[in-house]
């Protein structure tokens, strides 16, 4: 044999317990997803008939999966700007002077790590209709007259869990950003300075362009996640009031488990992968010029 | 003191107390969650509420721990997260190795696919590792957990590390065979010793992320004694027919005393880990 | 560096210890055991039936049973995961009756006809053996253990609404005038759950029935959109005027939890409210009263009953140990015993029990002797989606229908979508038709 | 010691291919330069001696064994990189041993010869601590003495000075050059430092696009560049070129009045005319140009002019006074003309130039 082969029997050897792992409980799965969704099949016996794409003609015509994907869409939406918006805030909050900055990171970062059912405890112990102590400073400082229904009721439903989920994520865009924030050449504002631009186009001029492609990256990254997101939707609200808050992942859920069809459960994953698909190639392809641009 | 410096240092004052009241606004769930853990029920279901209690006491945090199943999930939920973290990093850190340092066939392929199962969403898989897990007779076992968690901990580890182990120098481990050290040394004696913070970080957060899993162990666990935290701790307080958000906000926090500490370690990584895993590359 | 050896060290010693922990569990599974599941889950009920189950295992050497307990929500997901799994349990208690024809239907279940017989077919109350029966294969796929009624007895507090309660309940009008009247700040007139949960659908069944209508008519066409649920909808969505904000999410916790803690005038619930104001909330233990539910002007006295059921797999791997299981539960002193942990929340479904000297000895059903009576007598009167009348076949996808929450959506729709109680009925009474030919 | 001979080596990935039929027999016991730009494939051809990577095709034979399939670790090398690779979570004498360790020498042994090499290096001092906490020149000390420790038949060296700071490089340069004299190993020294390949080197490998332009000792390679890209490369100040052609009499440059005779004039040849800076002078009747840069070392003058359209670099001596603006005139030393085919680059002629 030769030292080519064997370097690359030993990577192959490396690889081995990772990729036996991903061909049983991944790449196995995956193609018995799609077998599954084209049956029309019991979660409880586990027997069915083919059907061709029948679950999947019959998803597009249905008003749940429509209400399920427009749903996913503001969720992740929203999710996604008011993560920016607060992530990129706190960042530059977070990278200038300020009184004990070291706490102030701590603290702001740390929502990031908790529990998802420790934040939607908590969450719902704010949010909460009778005891929720949002209720009562509203009322204690006159906004409104009755309590307000956080999440019993649309477009609130949505909006509370937005927020939370925002409140639970942001850290993630503030760290990304934060950790380019330190990567910027102080020479660059230096010379900035020397060419007599002000703080207003110093910040548009050399921190914005240099935050470009993190932030891409962060868009990306966290449309991914936010799009997939389970726990937190499912724990807060279930999918209800109605179908207010009813997302593509909870919807998979519902169809396999309390409605038992697994079949047609299966077929919403497979449009689900189909989109992540999407989001993939183009997060691959900006993770690929990242790389190249660093590596030069 | 001059007027301007005056001026500056009064700007500077109210924006610090600005920022620190936006920060006080970010951290107050967290703080009203510790206040009423500590709180006598009476206080919290009273109308108005308290903001500070008026007196201290630590009543939830017995009841939590001596008179409900909270003990049992917790330490469920240990031992399923440590070992899939053990699983993934032990996978991940050779998987690492021989994806960024040989060459070999589809070797870019196979960095992609670890990146897909990285981003994929665990409802995709669910239906079919129901299936898997069942027909090993796995479900309603810690184990069979343990091997759903991989699921994701694995290439998320893997990523992670895959970075750590792609920013060590190469020439290190080219003079490392030079002197005469086999592949396995190499990888035993030079490169996990260098990468061990990146290691390290990447321990913590899968545990983290294997500790906080909630979706697969909603699906695959039936008894009360072999519950994680996630969906365990909502059965536990919301479900006995009596809502005690005291009882809850005591469960909060002590699940995220794991967290915390592990946080505490690794504060000095954390921009890095998670940062290299996803973002830097 | 040497902090960083020191803390991956001791991560894997971490590791390892919790490993050799949790072994002896996997290993435990191979002996003899057996599992039951139930949907009661107080943690009173959960020692009685340890107790009951550790008087079988002396009779039965060599056998175990270990107590497994869900919300109602999750026994068919975890049926289904343990049926996948060859691992099934045993018995299942208190599985709701529309589950338990829904199973059968798919040929899960084991007839219990032997318990039926062995117990006295006489001693069940008509109703429940009427509503379990598989008229084509002519047996009994389920028994239901309790029969009562978690819908049925509206609770109130006589020190809010007055003496003369029952009054203030006995018509819609009066229901809606006595909320209107109790309702300030910090306290709410009623509470009116209608969460995407079994209470959600159940009240509101309830209250389509007690307004006059059916969800499916006799000849299995569908009732859903008719003017009796019109009505319903428009009466439920002025009471909840007067029920907290967030109804929406409210189910069986969050109601009884509501009253008891004293910020509700009236709300309905089982006999489970006389437990939990002993315990939470005695200043209102006599402060406290029930009534049954209002009913329409054209309503019919029904109530939706909860004909819990006992059922056991197809697939439990020791049929004549399960049943022996099963009867153990139901024999006398241990069916008292499971009854008291809860008094008046589970009525036992078995005539000379509920009868007998011995269950009625419990301080609380003797203390409330009148507010037990008004719950006997609405058990008495209770049905189910199964069979929505006498006249009515039996509907198997009654389960279906429950586990897909269109009832409590569509009412959703009206409160909270918008809608117009036409045209919410409507909407439902389409989703329902696609279930039904699903 | 051992001689090692690259035999038709070839290195390419897919389609782009970095050293191409590579035919180079290095001596035992010679110090082996190889040089070229960045990218030229140098460094590939050395981690392939070392056996770091493979080559796609060719045999790399030690004493005419052959070696490809050879783990380094079996090959008797040492190797000195230029990022040092020192292993950053041991202390140098941990560096220094693990060579010895995984040849399994006795401990007691070990610790001899690390206070011997030690010794050599004068990095006694430094033996505790941890090579993070070092200088550069320290660390690549360190490096050296790793290599040295346990007397391999080959040393390769991979541009190991480029990270020190000037002074370091010509004392570290020195010490090197003292190495090889007492141990007389074969080296082979990959750097793109003309200097240092002049100062080192036994022989000179000249590589450029992965293909071998030149190889020999460093005097040969600067008095007889083989190619034009060779003659660019090798020499401070850099040769001057200018483009023309030969004609019966001699080399006559495009666009200038300048015409020099050569001795193998051809008729009508484009060529390209080398000529050292040091190898202009000052001439009455030479080429016309106008001055544009002086720089003064102290020792000596460059002077930069233009001719034309054509810019020419003069050596003189510290005494020229000449300043920028002056008119001057250039003649070329007899005999002191490269001439290189425009199109191939390739030396014409096999001796030195003659008017």
């Amino acid at each position: 044999m030769t030292l080519a082969t064997r370097n690359a029997a030993f990577g192959y050897l490396l690889m081995a317990p990772s990729v036996l792992f991903f061909v049983i409980l991944i790449a196995y799965p995956l193609g018995q997803t799609l077998v599954i969704s084209l049956y029309h099949m019991s979660t409880l016996t586990r027997t069915g008939e083919f059907i061709g794409a029948a679950n999947y003609t019959a998803l597009l015509q249905s008003g749940e999966f429509w209400n399920a994907f427009g749903n996913t869409l503001i969720w992740t939406v929203g999710c996604l700007a008011l993560q920016l918006g607060l992530g990129v805030a706190f960042a530059l909050i977070l990278h200038g002077k300020l009184f004990l900055r070291p706490i102030a990171r701590a603290l702001v970062l740390f929502p990031y790590l908790l529990s998802t059912v420790v934040a939607v405890l908590v969450w719902q112990w704010l949010f909460n209709d009778l005891y929720g102590y949002l209720n009562y400073l509203a009322e204690e400082y006159g906004v409104v007259d009755g309590p307000i229904n956080w999440l019993g009721q649309s477009p609130n439903a949505m909006i509370s869990v937005i927020v939370v989920a925002a409140w639970k994520q942001f850290p993630f865009v503030t760290i990304a950003v934060l950790a380019r924030l330190q990567g910027i050449p102080k020479a660059l504002y230096d010379a900035a300075k020397i060419d007599g631009a002000n703080a207003w186009s110093r910040f548009w001029d050399i921190t914005v362009p240099q935050l470009k492609p993190v932030l891409a990256m962060v868009i990306i990254l966290r449309t991914i996640w936010d799009f997939k997101e389970f726990d937190l939707i499912f724990m807060m609200t279930g999918g209800g009031p109605r179908s207010s808050t009813e997302t593509l992942p909870l919807l998979v859920y519902k169809e396999v488990f309390p409605k038992l069809s697994m079949g047609s459960g299966a077929a919403i994953a497979m449009i689900m992968l189909a989109i992540m698909l999407v989001f993939f190639w183009i997060y691959a392809g900006q993770y690929d010029r990242e790389e190249s641009a660093r590596t030069r | 003191m001059t007027g301007a410096r005056m001026l500056r240092l009064g700007g500077r004052i109210c924006r610090d107390v600005l920022v620190w009241a936006a920060i006080g606004l970010i951290s107050f769930p967290l703080v009203w969650m510790v206040l009423t853990s500590l709180k006598p029920r009476i206080e919290t279901n009273g109308y108005p509420p308290s903001f500070l209690p008026s007196s201290l006491t630590l009543v939830h945090y017995y009841d939590l721990l001596f008179r409900t199943g909270f003990g049992q999930l917790f330490v469920n939920s240990l031992f399923v997260s440590l070992t899939s973290t053990l699983v993934a990093v032990l996978f991940g850190i050779a998987g690492a190795y021989g994806l960024v340092r040989f060459r070999f066939a589809a070797r870019g392929l196979m960095a992609r696919l670890v990146l897909f199962a990285y981003l994929l969403p665990a409802v995709v898989l669910l239906v079919p590792l129901y299936v898997i897990v069942a027909s090993i007779g796995l479900n309603g076992s810690l184990w069979g957990l343990v091997i759903t968690d991989t699921t994701f901990a694995l290439p998320f580890a893997l990523w992670l590390l895959r970075a750590f182990v792609a920013a060590l120098p190469p020439d290190i481990e080219a003079a490392a065979a030079i002197d005469g050290a086999g592949r396995f040394a190499i990888l035993f004696e030079i490169v996990i010793p260098q990468a061990l913070p990146g290691i390290l970080a990447t321990a913590v957060f899968t545990f983290i992320m294997a500790y906080n899993e909630y979706l697969y162990a909603l699906v695959f666990i039936n008894a009360d004694q072999s519950m994680t935290l996630p969906p365990g701790v909502l059965r536990l307080v919301k479900e006995s027919y009596d809502i005690d958000w005291n009882l809850m906000m005591a469960a909060a926090v002590v699940i995220t005393m794991p967290i915390l500490l592990l946080f505490a370690l690794v504060q000095r990584h954390f921009g890095q880990g998670l940062g290299a895993g996803s973002v830097k590359g | 560096m040497t902090t960083m050896t020191m803390n991956r060290r001791s991560l894997l010693v971490g590791a390892t210890a919790m490993g050799s922990l949790a072994m002896p569990g996997v290993l435990r599974a191979q002996s003899r055991a057996m599992v039951f599941w139930t949907t009661q889950r107080a943690p009173e009920q959960t020692a009685v039936y340890n107790e009951i189950f550790a008087g079988f295992a002396k009779d039965n050497p060599g056998v175990t049973v270990s107590v497994q307990a869900f919300q109602e929500e999750e026994l068919l997901p975890k049926l289904a995961a343990t049926l996948a799994g060859g691992t099934p349990p045993d018995l299942i208690s208190h599985m709701p009756p529309e589950f338990v024809m829904q199973l059968n239907a798919q040929g899960l279940l084991q007839p219990v006809d032997d318990i039926i017989k062995t117990v006295g077919e006489q001693d069940f109350y008509p109703n429940s053996l009427e509503l379990l029966h598989d008229d084509k294969g002519g047996y009994y796929p389920g028994l239901a253990i309790v029969n009562s009624t978690t819908t049925g007895p509206l609770w109130y507090r006589k020190d809010l609404v007055g003496a003369d309660g029952p009054a203030a309940f006995t018509t819609w009008e009066s229901m809606l005038a006595t909320a209107k009247r109790t309702n300030r700040r910090g306290v709410f007139g009623t509470i009116y759950p209608f969460g995407k949960t079994s209470m959600g659908d159940k009240l509101l069944l309830q209250t389509i029935w007690r307004s006059g209508g059916f969800v499916l008519n006799p000849d299995g066409s569908v009732g859903f959109n008719s003017p009796a649920t019109v009505a319903a909808f428009e009466f439920i969505r002025e009471l909840l005027q007067y029920s907290p904000a967030g109804s929406a999410n409210y189910a069986y916790t969050e109601t009884v939890n509501g009253f008891v803690e004293g910020r509700a005038a009236s709300a309905p619930y089982s006999g489970r409210v006389l437990i939990n104001v002993q315990s939470q909330n005695p200043k209102l233990a006599d402060e406290i009263s029930v009534v049954p539910f209002p009913m329409g002007p054209n309503g019919r006295d029904v109530f939706v009953g909860d004909f819990q059921s006992l059922v056991i797999p197809k697939a439990a791997k020791d049929h004549d140990l399960s049943k022996k299981l099963a009867l153990s539960l139901l024999q006398k002193d241990n069916y008292i015993k499971f009854l008291h942990t809860t008094p008046s929340h589970n009525l036992p479904n078995l005539k000379s029990i509920a009868t007998s000297a011995e269950f009625n000895a419990n301080p609380i059903i003797t203390r409330y002797q009148k507010e037990v009576a008004v719950m006997v007598t609405a058990t008495a009167k209770g049905r189910s989606l199964l069979k929505e009348s006498s006249a009515h076949p039996t509907n198997v996808k009654a389960g279906v229908i429950l586990g897909s929450r269109v009832m409590v959506e569509a009412l959703q729709d009206v409160v909270i979508g918008g809608l117009t109680p036409q045209a919410a009925a409507a909407r439902g009474a389409d989703r329902i038709a696609a279930l039904l030919k699903a | 010691m051992a001689a090692i001979s690259l035999d038709h080596i070839r290195k390419s990935y897919g389609a782009h291919v970095i050293v191409d039929n590579l035919c180079i027999d290095v001596q035992a016991g010679e110090f082996l330069t190889l040089l070229g730009p960045s990218g030229c494939g140098k460094s590939t051809i050395l981690r392939m001696i070392a056996g770091l990577d493979s080559p796609s095709a060719g045999g790399i034979l030690f004493d005419g064994r052959r070696m490809n399939d050879v783990l380094p670790a079996d090959r008797n090398i040492a190797m000195v990189f230029q990022s040092y690779a020192l292993y950053p979570h041991m202390t140098v004498r941990q560096n220094l041993e693990y060579p010895l360790r995984k040849r399994r020498v006795p401990a007691q042994q070990r610790a001899a010869m690390v206070d011997n090499v030690a010794g050599i290096l004068q990095i006694g001092p430094l033996l505790d601590r941890r090579s993070s906490q070092l200088s550069g020149g320290q660390q690549q000390r360190v490096a050296l003495g790793r290599a040295m420790i346990r007397s391999p038949d080959v040393f390769l060296f991979d541009e190991p000075l480029s990270n020190l700071d000037a002074t370091l490089r010509a004392h570290m340069r020195a010490e090197i050059i003292q190495l090889h004299q007492r141990l007389g190993k074969t080296m082979v020294y990959v750097t793109h430092d003309q200097i240092e390949a002049m100062t080192m080197s036994t022989r000179i490998a000249v590589l450029e696009g992965g293909k071998l332009l030149q190889l020999g000792p460093p005097a040969e390679v600067y008095a007889r560049p083989a190619t034009r890209f060779v003659a660019s490369f090798v020499g401070t100040p850099r040769m001057n070129f200018l483009p023309g052609a030969l004609v019966p009499g001699g080399f006559r440059a495009d666009g200038l009045a300048l015409e020099i005779a050569v001795a193998h004039a051809a008729d009508a040849v484009r060529v390209t005319a080398g000529v050292r800076p040091q190898d202009l002078l000052l001439a009455k009747d030479g080429l016309p140009a106008r001055v544009t840069l002086v720089e003064r070392t102290g020792q000596e003058t460059l002077v930069t002019t233009s001719a034309g359209a054509q810019t020419l670099v003069l050596r003189l001596d510290e005494s020229c006074k000449l300043r920028i603006g002056d008119e001057i005139a250039i003649g070329v030393r007899p005999g002191k003309l490269h001439l290189f085919d425009e199109a191939s680059g390739e030396r014409l002629g096999n001796d030195d130039c003659h008017p």
